[in-house]
């Protein structure tokens, strides 16, 4: 019983190494160049051997049992090797071309795809929801599920433009990639929180909860003797960070917290810098099991993206390319007021030469 | 609840080809009554198109300040088997690397103290274990340790460094991401489990700039492997992607962000000097060409998310620096204690770095961490005459 | 000071080729006591490297608050000549063309009333007469009216609205730049000499993107000319051009910003749905390529110099409109007037358009001068979350 | 005598086609092409016939003398039409392509060059200075001098690779058109405004003198009994604004007035959008008659410029693609802590990607 042991603390993770498969430990820092044998397999080529790679999806939210399955299948077809991706896909280690083959199908009987290499879209980053946090504005892993759902042609093929890279998160904290993804879908509240005058005074610190908003829309006030505070609902953008560090002034609000969508973003150097995800549509009502709004509204740009965007063209460097106007025109969505940048680099995104498509 | 799970709504969410995390919550719904009643709240939450869990509250593990997300239901009546259901966050391997055993021992842990849910990962990198009662916490957290696992950060603390494939399955890799977050994990273990600073502070490593672990947009610091001399090119390997029937010339000449590739016949010349490092043309051809043989890493700081002053890229503060040998790293270690004294200092509660250095100025920040002002860091210098100079002639002088 | 003027400092300006005013000014100092007494006082600036000119006073004409700036040496014992030495801004005729008989006339009533000094031209357009004293501004106004000239702009006020050559000698314009700057200075004559703004607001024309009046950067309102359809080509004359040996290739196809154009044997395709109207094509191959049949000019708001909140380049608010008829130019009054009507109420003083649009944000001065949002208006939409959304559903709907 | 006459106001000014030129007059807006015959001379073909421009250079700080000559010049040779240009450069506007040898000469015999045209320096806009601004930090005509003669070989060539455009102002209000120039020469003051505690209480608004001042440097006060302000000197960047509005806070400083160099400004669109110029030079003393240090540092960049540009790339489209570091490394500038904007939009300017030149 662990009890009875001596309590370690400060170990920290063990050591990489023991987790590397040997043709990995004979090639570390040797790789020569990698080939992509078919969608969600790779081969990377070192000094004394060769690495295969397979890339099975993962809803991310996963069971004991769905790993227990992986750890199967990978002592069965990777000498027991894999490891995940920083978008949450599992990678079999395979040091056996022939293993690639069956290990695919046996995933593929388990319900698991294989893909999400090159040009292609991979797993989408996302965050908790309504499945753990209290700060959501929507579910994470269920937008996940039926955006995967409809692009789920996109996952196993590479017949994409480039790279398209999907991001979710349930409220302005994005603990996703939101703010630099090829398309984003963000949680929102759009009402001020409310006010719990009952409990605010015991569970939170006036000044800290005054200080936390970005646009000082909050101050002291006394309710019944009591001392609480009050929002200048004008002021209030929604951003949720009162409620971070002051637990009574929820801002959940079911008719009217939903999601918007985002496009443009990227973080790699190649060609051009790393670019933020940019408004495309400020909001649309959460609509679950399936969000069927959303869900079209990403199809939508993602079919456009695939039929006229030029190869390695990221999502916002074509947009770039071909201006946002038309980028609007194209998908029917309609430019309002709510695009138009008002936080504190305003002016820099106003249009200031006559450079213009018209 | 009623013995019974009905589950109407989410039970939408087991059709359509994507794995279905409702078809793999239910498989454990047997076993685990904690999970059973998470499908009951989810299900609420979806009908009524909200959440329906309390502010997180302070629960840890003797000890650490960090490691465990509190979350309890707000509706522990009605679903009690999730009236506690805590995350416990463990620290993963570099690179994510496992072996099934160990994956088997950390799975075996968590059906015995845990919900048996987990996020293989978390974003910022963690093995999250997901829902568990207070009273469990120090079972799980001893019986990990046993295996030689340890907690990952939460709270105003170092978070869980995290990093790419890097060498050990990447031909772009510009230093070893794996062991230099082996180490600055094994070096900052206190930091890691007792938040002490301003705010989170999180490290990401990506070997090159094709960023894979996104640390310019997600980490407070980013470590990022770049070259400083010539591109690497193969031009025999060049001729075989000409005769392949790659278009170089429209795929990357063309694309290149300063023009500064040309294609003569099949070889291709770089003017190295103007070369950004953007990686593109690697990308494309990684059999003929490859980052140079003078190779470490660029130093960003500050990324973000929005909350609360915008979001933010991480910037160069150091363009390049080595990071090969036992003093790259000390050197790498002594950065990193300067920026945090002086953010410590002077940065106020909740303040992350990279809206620090923006409040207090670049040039200041530079000062206060020790090092000289160069163009690299900057797009371009001001355009503004705004000068607040500091040396003065006075009278008798000149 | 003692009659014979020594500048042994400025006599170092009469080195050199180009031009010297110096030269210049002593030619003047024989007949004029204030050109001699400038000298002085300008000597004696060069020598303890400062300016000795107080701060400008409210001087003028009857009638008018603009279009005179005070000036008083601080030095008046020593040098009495300019004592006073006030500028008369003499509002210039659209693109500055003259006759030598006209200009003749201005010069002799400057040489009875003034100091003989002038500047060709200041920086926002006027003739600038520089230095009289305050007795004699009256009558230089009578005598320059009477010769059918008036005063510029100055204070709060609409400044002296100027433009570029245009249709009178540039294959380029777009539109009328002369006739428009005709009419806005004849239309706001009341704007233009009696100051009731909340602080200046300038009028740059230029007739293509060119912007050879520099409207884009200082100007309040710029208003630049621009085409909509497709640039006209005449493919014999780029065939002049390739035989001629023009690198087309290199030059102009290479450097199309939007890479929109391409090189057929001697003939280009240009793909106009990309094109940004930069005019660097048209530019350099004017003979074969101009802008296209339907122009028109695009609107920009907020240029201005740094003081105090930076400077700014003009921001588009309209993208395209005409100003061929009688009626396209009311449209222009009717817009103008809408946008100071906004800015008189909301602005504050010493607050330049550009600042105040920053101030109250792009979004809502569209709302205050009746403009629809546009995607043409910025560069790209907020990348930022913090929409104040407008609309909510209440209870009960939805 | 003026004065018998009855007054006349609001008139405006004349009509602009009494002064032009008949073949303008028939050609106005019909403009085919135009073609640059040698350095300062440009032809432009009408419908009907063509204009020849000859653009002679002026110090525009010009006496009536200057302005006889020029239009005696005029009515010899242009039929007595000229103009001006917006960069204050004269232009005869000659029907007779004969003339246009005869009035170079002339012009020559009086001191004056011809050029400034296409890929050329011409004049530089510039401001009134010592010679009549009570708010100037240096001289406006006597650097303009200085530089032109030091430059002068590049005003009657076209050998730049393009057009490069200089000017100078003589305070932070830059009444010239220094923030989008390839070269920009700025009067600085250094040092916070001197109170005179004396006059300022008649001179001065002081709540307009506390509001005018951008960083909240200024604070009431009284002396001796006397409402007046001070200055918070740590946080005074020597704008001025303070002393547009309050004539008895002199910035004027012989000691530490100086200038500072800008480059890399454009106003076109051509190519690239409109650019501000950039920080070169943080400061140069004040070196009357001749400001060598001065002369020396601009003549050192059109140099490199010339020789190191592409053609077709003004001077900041040059330094976008070679990196300000080696724009640094070229020129033998120091980078400084000043180069490291700290104004509003200052966190735009790090650099945010891993883009860089070693
Ligand atoms: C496995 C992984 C690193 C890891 O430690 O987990 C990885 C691995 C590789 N990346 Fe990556 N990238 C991985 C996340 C990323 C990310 C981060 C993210 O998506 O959040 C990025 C930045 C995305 C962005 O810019 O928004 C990323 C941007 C790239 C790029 C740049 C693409 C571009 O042109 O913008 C390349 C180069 C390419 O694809 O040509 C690249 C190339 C590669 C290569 C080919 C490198 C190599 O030679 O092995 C690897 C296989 C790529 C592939 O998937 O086809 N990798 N890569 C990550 C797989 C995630 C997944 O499961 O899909
Ligand atoms: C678990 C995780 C999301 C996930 O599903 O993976 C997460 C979950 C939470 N994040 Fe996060 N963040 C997580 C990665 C991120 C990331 C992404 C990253 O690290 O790469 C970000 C954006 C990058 C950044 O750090 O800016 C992120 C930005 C935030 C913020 C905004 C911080 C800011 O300065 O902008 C908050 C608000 C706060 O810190 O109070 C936040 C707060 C939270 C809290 C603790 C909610 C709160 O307000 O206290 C969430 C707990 C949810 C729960 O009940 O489990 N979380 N959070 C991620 C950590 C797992 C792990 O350790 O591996
Ligand atoms: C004469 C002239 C400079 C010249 O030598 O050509 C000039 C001279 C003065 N300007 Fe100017 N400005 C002149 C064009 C400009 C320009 C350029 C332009 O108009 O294209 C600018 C920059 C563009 C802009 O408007 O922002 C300019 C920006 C300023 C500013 C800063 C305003 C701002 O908001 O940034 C001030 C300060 C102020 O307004 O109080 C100013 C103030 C002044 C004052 C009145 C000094 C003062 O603080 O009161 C100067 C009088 C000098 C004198 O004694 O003669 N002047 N001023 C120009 C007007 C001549 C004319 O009417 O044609
Ligand atoms: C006469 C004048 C307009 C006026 O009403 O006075 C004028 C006239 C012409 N400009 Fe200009 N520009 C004039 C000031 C400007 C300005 C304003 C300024 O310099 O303050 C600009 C913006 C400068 C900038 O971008 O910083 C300007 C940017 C251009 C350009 C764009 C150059 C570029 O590629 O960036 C062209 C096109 C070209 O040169 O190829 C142009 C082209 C022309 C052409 C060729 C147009 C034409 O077809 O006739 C004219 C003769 C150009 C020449 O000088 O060779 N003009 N031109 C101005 C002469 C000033 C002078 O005396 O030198
Ligand atoms: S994004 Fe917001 S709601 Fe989602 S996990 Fe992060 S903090 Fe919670
Ligand atoms: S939600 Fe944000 S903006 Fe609104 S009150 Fe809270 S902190 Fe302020
Ligand atoms: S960041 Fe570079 S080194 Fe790391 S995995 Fe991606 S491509 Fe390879
Ligand atoms: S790395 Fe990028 S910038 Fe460098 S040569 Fe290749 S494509 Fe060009
Ligand atoms: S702005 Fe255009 S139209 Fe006007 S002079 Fe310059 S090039 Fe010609
Ligand atoms: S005007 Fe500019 S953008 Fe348009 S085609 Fe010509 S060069 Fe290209
Ligand atoms: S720049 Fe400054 S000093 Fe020069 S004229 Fe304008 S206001 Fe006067
Ligand atoms: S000079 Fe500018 S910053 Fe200094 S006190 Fe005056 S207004 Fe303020």
């Amino acid at each position: 019983m662990a009890t009875e042991t001596q309590r370690r603390t400060d170990i920290g993770p063990p050591h990489y190494e023991k987790f590397l498969h040997p043709i990995i430990k004979e090639n570390y820092g040797k790789w020569k160049y990698h080939e992509t044998l078919k969608p969600g397999v790779l081969v990377h080529y070192g000094e004394t051997g060769s690495i295969y790679t397979v890339r099975a999806a993962s809803p991310r939210l996963i069971s004991t049992n769905f790993i227990r399955m992986v750890t199967d299948l990978a002592d069965k077809y990777s000498e027991g090797y894999f490891r995940f991706t920083s978008r949450n896909n599992v990678e079999f280690l395979l040091g056996n071309k022939d293993n690639i083959e069956p290990l695919i199908k046996e995933l593929g009987d388990n319900g698991v795809p294989v893909g999400g290499t090159n040009n292609a879209i991979s797993n989408v980053v996302h965050t908790q929801g309504w499945v753990h946090c209290h700060s959501s504005a929507t579910d994470a892993s269920g937008l996940v599920k039926v955006v995967m759902d409809e692009l789920f042609e996109y996952f196993g093929s590479m017949k994409l433009p480039h790279k398209l890279r999907i991001a979710v998160a349930c409220c302005l904290n994005m603990c996703g990639a939101v703010h630099a993804s090829d398309i984003a879908i963000l949680g929102v509240h759009r009402t001020p929180p409310r006010i719990d005058n009952e409990t605010l005074p015991n569970l939170c610190e006036i000044p800290t909860t005054v200080a936390s908003c970005p646009n000082n829309a909050i101050r002291p006030t006394s309710v019944e003797g009591r001392t609480t505070v009050k929002v200048d609902e004008d002021k209030c953008m929604y951003c949720g960070n009162c409620y971070t560090v002051c637990p009574a002034m929820p801002l959940a609000d079911p008719l009217n917290d939903g999601v918007s969508i985002w496009v443009g973003g990227k973080i790699s150097n190649a060609r051009t810098e790393p670019m933020f995800t940019k408004l495309a549509i400020p909001y649309i009502p959460n609509n679950p099991p399936r969000w069927p709004e959303v869900t079209d509204a990403v199809r939508n740009i993602v079919e456009l993206y695939a039929k006229n965007a030029k190869p390695y063209e990221r999502l916002g460097e074509w947009i770039n390319r071909i201006g946002w106007p038309k980028f609007f025109d194209l998908t029917g969505i309609e430019f309002t007021k709510y695009h138009i940048d008002d936080f504190r680099y305003a002016g820099t995104t106003y249009r200031r030469s006559l450079h213009n498509r018209y | 609840m009623s013995d019974d799970l009905k589950t109407p709504l989410l039970d939408e969410l087991e059709k359509g080809p994507w794995p279905s995390f409702v078809k793999d919550l239910k498989s454990m719904a047997g076993k685990s009554a904690m999970v059973k009643d998470l499908l009951g709240q989810l299900e609420k939450s979806y009908r009524d198109k909200r959440g329906y869990w309390k502010h997180g509250g302070l629960v840890g593990v003797m000890g650490y300040g960090g490691g465990v997300i509190g979350r309890y239901s707000a509706l522990p009546e009605e679903f009690p088997g999730v009236s506690h259901f805590h995350t416990v966050r463990v620290n993963q391997p570099s690179g994510w690397f496992y072996t099934s055993e160990a994956m088997r021992e950390i799975v075996d842990i968590w059906d015995e103290h845990g919900s048996g849910l987990t996020n293989m990962h978390g974003s910022t990198g963690d093995m999250v274990l997901l829902g568990t009662v207070t009273d469990e916490l120090e079972p799980t957290f001893r019986a990990l340790t046993e295996k030689g696992w340890d907690l990952g950060g939460s709270g105003s603390d170092l978070r869980t460094p995290s990093c790419c494939v890097g060498p050990a399955r990447c031909e772009n890799a510009c230093y070893d991401t794996l062991a230099l977050t082996y180490n600055l994990t094994h070096n900052y273990q206190d930091e890691l489990h007792r938040p002490m600073f301003n705010y989170k502070y999180k490290i990401k490593m990506s070997g090159c700039p094709n960023d894979c672990t996104a640390a310019i947009a997600r980490s407070d610091m980013g470590i990022i492997g770049i070259w400083k001399d010539d591109i690497q090119v193969d031009q025999a390997a060049v001729a075989e992607y000409v005769d392949s029937g790659l278009n170089i010339q429209e795929f990357v000449v063309e694309k290149c962000p300063t023009g500064c590739i040309s294609l003569e016949g099949k070889e291709i010349k770089i003017d190295n000097s103007e070369c950004v490092k953007c990686m593109h043309c690697i990308n494309v051809m990684p059999k003929a060409l490859s980052p140079g043989k003078e190779r470490g890493a660029a130093i960003t700081l500050g990324a973000k998310a929005p909350i609360v002053e915008g979001a933010l890229f991480g910037s160069v503060m150091i363009p390049f620096m080595k990071l090969e040998t036992e003093e790259d790293f000390e050197e790498m270690h002594d950065l990193i204690e300067r920026i945090w004294e002086f953010w410590d200092e002077y940065g106020t509660n909740r303040e992350r770095i990279g809206e620090f250095i923006e409040r207090v100025g670049l040039a200041t920040f530079l000062e206060g961490v020790g090092l000289d002002p160069i163009p690299q860091m900057v797009k371009q210098p001001r355009d503004n005459p705004y000068i607040f100079y500091e040396e003065y002639f006075e009278e008798g002088e000149n």
